[in-house]
């Protein structure tokens, strides 16, 4: 239940524990918390606990076959991590699972810098974010079928840049 | 106003520059001197009774990240020797994707390929600049070697090695 | 001599001259800049590059010159040529020496003003008639700084007219042999309208620090981003052709034109704009540019109400040294 | 329309979702597109401005011209291979980047790094630190100035001395750019004799022409009106973007993974952090070159006493496959000269566990460009060019 070189500090551990029931995942990686909460974490990380840098979103695609994969079958786990400022800074970070289709709430109106952040996501794997304002792809171009970083999205498969 | 004075010492300081040696050389001349490490191109060597090193077990193969590598393996008897043994019947490293990374050097299990110091290899075509056996073992003859091996890097490496190895160093 | 003769002579010699000098000029700079930046420079065309701007110019015609399909096509085509034109009419008065001039007209700095400020306009044609957003901007910046800087430039030329009473260019210079150069003397005005000159001068040349109409960093290469071939090549040749004009024409208003310490004569004309040309190129290879609106700022706040007091304080001298006049 | 640029350039944020209907129905906005081929956008980078004559109304930045798909390859090779596949993502500061990725894998893996291995890390840290700000510092100038004029004289100043730093880089990996020099669990190459001596000399040579690059640009006027007040980012926003390195500091806030959170060996030396208040070009560019200077103090500090001892902790590589790992997660961030580049794997890909499942680049300069629709609107397109330079992103590793 962390994040190898960085994890938690015990506070925020503890916090997660406690008000947010997190558990530890079967794949390793950041305590895992229900997906409707996690804006109320992000605020009180930045609000009480002085994480006001806006670290990374990263979401990973598990396909069925993998078996690491839950019970709710195809799912696309998204960690989030922020950063502390100054003297002694640690990373806090944690996981939300959703079914692929299924969204996760944005961080855009607590974290500006989670705005490019989660529309690479988006391009790239796939994972929607509610309440985004600007929900476009980033990297890709606009009429790109299909997202990469998917695990059935094989690395050899043909697109057609120039038409 | 203070743009006169303060364009003073920008002037002062580019026409200080005037005077001193420029930099650049006039390049097909004139080349820069190259450091024993130095990695351009690459080499495939023989031995001193003149026997091929290689013995096309594919390792440079496997590990290129670019994918560049093909060898083709041949069980033959040794020209030199007499014996039976390995060789690689075709090797074939298509320069153009390479990104020099020197990992081929490092896996190797005989010291068979190295890597060598010229870096201009200019061409007109693609096709020139996939180096087939032939022309590595051409550069082994033509151009200065680089001074890392699979062995002299193992033993930089090493987690038994006591201390800053005393290797050969630059020209 | 029969007039019409003497005038096809004249723009005969000025025109191969200038543009010979203009070419050779781009060698000295990329020398000189290279050797300012720690580089060679070119070398590979004849002896230490010499043959450079040859090449250069075989390349620049070679180049097939592409117009834009939504440009306005005659303006386009029009504009590079009238800017080489303007530049070079300028020249037509400046006096070399005592007796080579192409016309001494007894309103030499008028006639080199209003040349000068012409240039304006095939700039803003080339910019307006590429149909390009870049050259556009570049045009109007063009036009904009035109315009302020005309007005210190003819402040700023004012001075050695009021000091010398004439505006004849060549009458200017008599009057400095005579009575010293108005960069010296008198102490004051015409050092201070010699350092006016020179920045408005700049920018209506469009060189750095002012050249902020084709500011490559910003716009491309404003107006001439476009521009292939020798459409481009007459733009950047009449650039460096103005920038030639101004340096003999402020050698002309006051460092006494062809007069020197000994043997007066066409040699101290050639030293004197040589230098400041590569003065220009000097400071060209060492400033950054400043904004648009700084560029006005400057000028309005600074360079035009300083002008009208140089403007003054010649008058004043005249008055006091040579009572009432 | 009564927002003037002098009004503009306060401490304020623009709204980066700013809808035109809303802004002025009247106003003729113009739009411009800046880049992707544009000679200051430092790569493939697109700009679209909306233009109210020459103040900027509304920015739209477009990345993902130079998008190589280097996550998608991550999952197919090996973690061996992708050492030398790293130096190309942020291709200013390549030491940087192979640092943040062996440290992620030695993480996921559990392995101790040697102490002779960690210090020559630090020193090579700091080595490309000067050699990334120095090429900012000539960038920076040519935007300001112009490939024509006094900016690219400092430009060629600046990669003049690049060059003893790629002298020395050379001398010790054998390459200029591709270096390659990290494994898992420590370094490839050991420090050839004579070395030292070289890197003092390169940085002797380096340490005066800094002041003189100072006199050159930075206390000149032209450059003062150009920089001061233009493009603040100050360190709340700069926060909430995720923006670190100088950018942050340059807005106020003392933060510095080196100091804050040290790895490799800098909890044994002692780093002194630059930071400034203002948060504009003036202030970065301040801050830049003071942390020029503290690299130098710090590879002066560290060269001559880098221990005895071995320099890798694991067998030297010889197939592809040599390191595995079947799960977990994990993330290791180094502060590069443009911020916090981080790394987050996840263990047990293909290759029965030799590659990464998912591979995560943290890259700074995606940050720092989100910070462009924040603090563009009211400034010129002048000063765009100006902002774009000071914050110094590198396209290969904003794209990746």
């Amino acid at each position: 239940m962390k994040l190898l070189g960085a994890e938690n500090s015990p506070e925020v551990q503890q916090l997660l524990i406690e008000q947010f029931s997190a558990t530890a995942t079967t794949i390793g990686g950041p305590p895992e918390i229900a997906v409707d909460r996690h804006v109320e974490l992000a605020k009180i990380l930045r609000d009480e606990h002085q994480y006001r840098i806006f670290g990374f979103v990263v979401a990973v695609h598990y396909p069925t076959r993998v078996k690491e994969a839950t019970e709710a079958g195809e799912v696309i786990r998204v960690s989030y991590g922020l950063r502390s400022v100054g003297k002694g800074t640690r990373l806090a970070s944690w996981q939300l699972c959703v079914p692929v289709g299924q969204s996760v709430p944005t961080l855009v109106y607590l974290f500006a810098g989670a705005d490019w952040q989660e529309r690479e996501q988006y391009d790239l794997v796939g994972v929607r974010f509610d309440g985004h304002p600007d929900l476009r792809r980033l990297m890709l171009s606009e009429d790109w079928q299909g997202h990469p970083l998917r695990k059935d999205y094989a690395i050899d498969t043909k697109v057609h840049p120039w038409r | 106003m203070f743009y006169f004075t303060d364009s003073l010492r920008s002037l002062a300081a580019s026409m200080r520059n005037v005077f001193r040696r420029p930099t650049t050389v006039e390049f097909p001349a004139v080349r820069r001197p190259r450091p024993a490490r130095y990695r351009a191109s690459f080499a495939l060597l023989h031995d001193e009774a003149g026997d091929e090193l290689c013995v096309g077990c594919k390792a440079c193969e496997r590990i290129c990240p670019s994918e560049i590598i093909s060898v083709e393996l041949l069980k033959k008897e040794s020209p030199v020797t007499g014996k039976k043994r390995a060789y690689a019947s075709d090797f074939v490293l298509d320069s153009n994707a390479c990104i020099y990374c020197e990992l081929c050097v490092q896996v190797c299990p005989t010291d068979a390929i190295v890597m060598v110091k010229t870096p201009e290899e200019p061409a007109y075509h693609r096709q020139s600049l996939v180096l087939t056996m032939e022309r590595l073992y051409e550069n082994e003859k033509h151009r200065p070697l680089s001074w890392a091996n699979a062995t002299l890097l193992a033993e930089m490496q090493a987690p038994e090695s006591k201390g800053a190895t005393k290797v050969a160093e630059s020209e | 001599m029969n007039p019409w003769l003497r005038g096809l002579l004249y723009a005969l010699l000025i025109t191969n001259v200038f543009l010979t000098i203009t070419a050779w000029s781009i060698w000295f700079e990329r020398k000189f800049s290279g050797r300012m930046q720690s580089r060679l420079g070119p070398t590979f065309y004849g002896p230490w590059g010499l043959l450079q701007p040859v090449v250069d110019g075989i390349k620049l015609i070679q180049k097939e010159s592409l117009i834009p399909a939504s440009a306005d096509k005659l303006l386009f085509v029009v504009a590079p040529p009238l800017t080489v034109v303007l530049a070079l009419g300028t020249a037509a008065v400046i006096p070399f020496s005592s007796d080579i001039i192409a016309a001494d007209l007894d309103i030499g700095v008028l006639y080199l003003l209003a040349l000068g400020s012409l240039t304006i306009i095939p700039v803003w044609m080339s910019g307006w008639s590429s149909n390009n957003k870049y050259a556009m901007l570049g045009a109007m910046r063009a036009v904009a700084q035109g315009v302020s800087y005309e007005i210190p430039l003819v402040l700023a030329s004012l001075v050695p007219v009021v000091l010398a009473g004439s505006m004849s260019l060549s009458d200017i210079v008599r009057f400095q042999i005579k009575n010293g150069w108005f960069a010296f003397w008198p102490p004051g005005p015409g050092f201070f309208a010699f350092l006016f000159f020179l920045p408005a001068s700049l920018a209506e040349a469009n060189r750095i620090p002012f050249d902020i109409p084709e500011a490559e960093s910003e716009l491309i290469a404003g107006v001439s981003t476009e521009y292939t071939g020798m459409g481009f090549g007459l733009l950047y040749l009449a650039e460096y052709l103005h920038t030639l004009v101004i340096s003999a024409v402020a050698s002309v208003l006051f460092f006494g034109g062809w007069d020197g310490p000994f043997a007066p004569g066409l040699h101290w004309m050639v030293l004197k704009t040589l230098g400041l040309f590569a003065g220009i190129f000097w400071v060209r290879w060492s400033l950054v540019r400043f904004r648009s609106d700084q560029l006005m700022s400057i000028c309005w706040r600074y360079l035009v109400p300083g002008g009208l007091i140089l403007v003054m304080s010649a008058g004043l001298w005249v008055h006091f040294t040579r009572g009432g006049g | 329309m009564e927002m003037t640029s002098s009004v503009a350039r306060g401490r304020r944020r623009a709204n980066p979702y700013l809808d035109l209907e809303s802004y002025d129905p009247e106003a003729d906005l113009m739009v411009l597109n800046l880049g992707p081929q544009h000679p200051s956008t430092h790569g493939v980078f697109r700009l679209k401005l909306y233009l109210d004559g020459e103040i900027i109304v509304k920015v739209v930045p477009f990345v993902g011209y130079l998008h190589r798909g280097v996550e998608k390859l991550c999952e197919k090779l090996t973690m061996v291979q992708l050492v030398p596949i790293f130096d190309k993502n942020d291709y200013v500061s390549p030491m940087m980047n192979e640092q943040s990725l062996v440290m992620a894998f030695e993480a996921l893996l559990g392995v101790e790094v040697p102490r002779r291995a960690r210090y020559l890390r630090t020193v090579l840290a700091e080595l490309q630190r000067i050699a990334s700000h120095l090429l900012w510092l000539g960038a920076f100038a040519m935007d300001l100035g112009g490939a024509l004029g006094g900016g690219a004289t400092l430009f060629m100043y600046c990669f003049r001395e690049r060059e003893l730093i790629l002298d020395v880089f050379e001398e010790l990996t054998g390459c200029r750019f591709h270096y390659n020099t990290h494994i898992i669990g420590g370094n490839r190459h050991d420090v050839p004799a004579g070395w030292a001596a070289k890197v003092h000399s390169a940085l002797n040579v380096i340490e005066p022409r800094l002041s003189e690059y100072e006199s050159f640009l930075i206390v000149n006027d032209i450059y003062i009106e150009r920089t001061r007040g233009v493009g603040i980012v100050d360190g709340a926003l700069a926060m909430e973007l995720g923006i670190t390195g100088p950018v942050l500091r340059a807005g106020g806030v003392d933060h510095d993974l080196r100091r804050d959170a040290p790895y490799h060996c800098y909890d044994e030396i002692d780093v002194r952090v630059a930071t400034a208040e203002a948060g504009d070009c003036e202030a970065r560019a301040s801050v830049r070159i003071a942390e020029m200077r503290e690299s130098i103090r710090l590879v002066r500090a560290l060269i001559d006493g880098i221990p005895e001892g071995p320099l890798g902790a694991r067998k030297p590589i010889k197939t592809p496959l040599a390191e595995k790992a079947t799960e977990g997660h994990s993330y290791a961030a180094v502060e590069s000269p443009r911020g916090e580049l981080g790394v987050y794997v996840v263990g047990g890909g293909d290759n029965r566990g030799a590659s990464p499942y998912r591979l995560k680049i943290r890259s700074p300069s995606l940050h720092v460009l989100g910070c462009l629709p924040y603090i563009l609107p009211g400034h010129s397109v002048s000063d765009a060019v100006a902002v774009l330079g000071s914050v110094d992103p590198i396209m290969g590793e904003v794209d990746r």
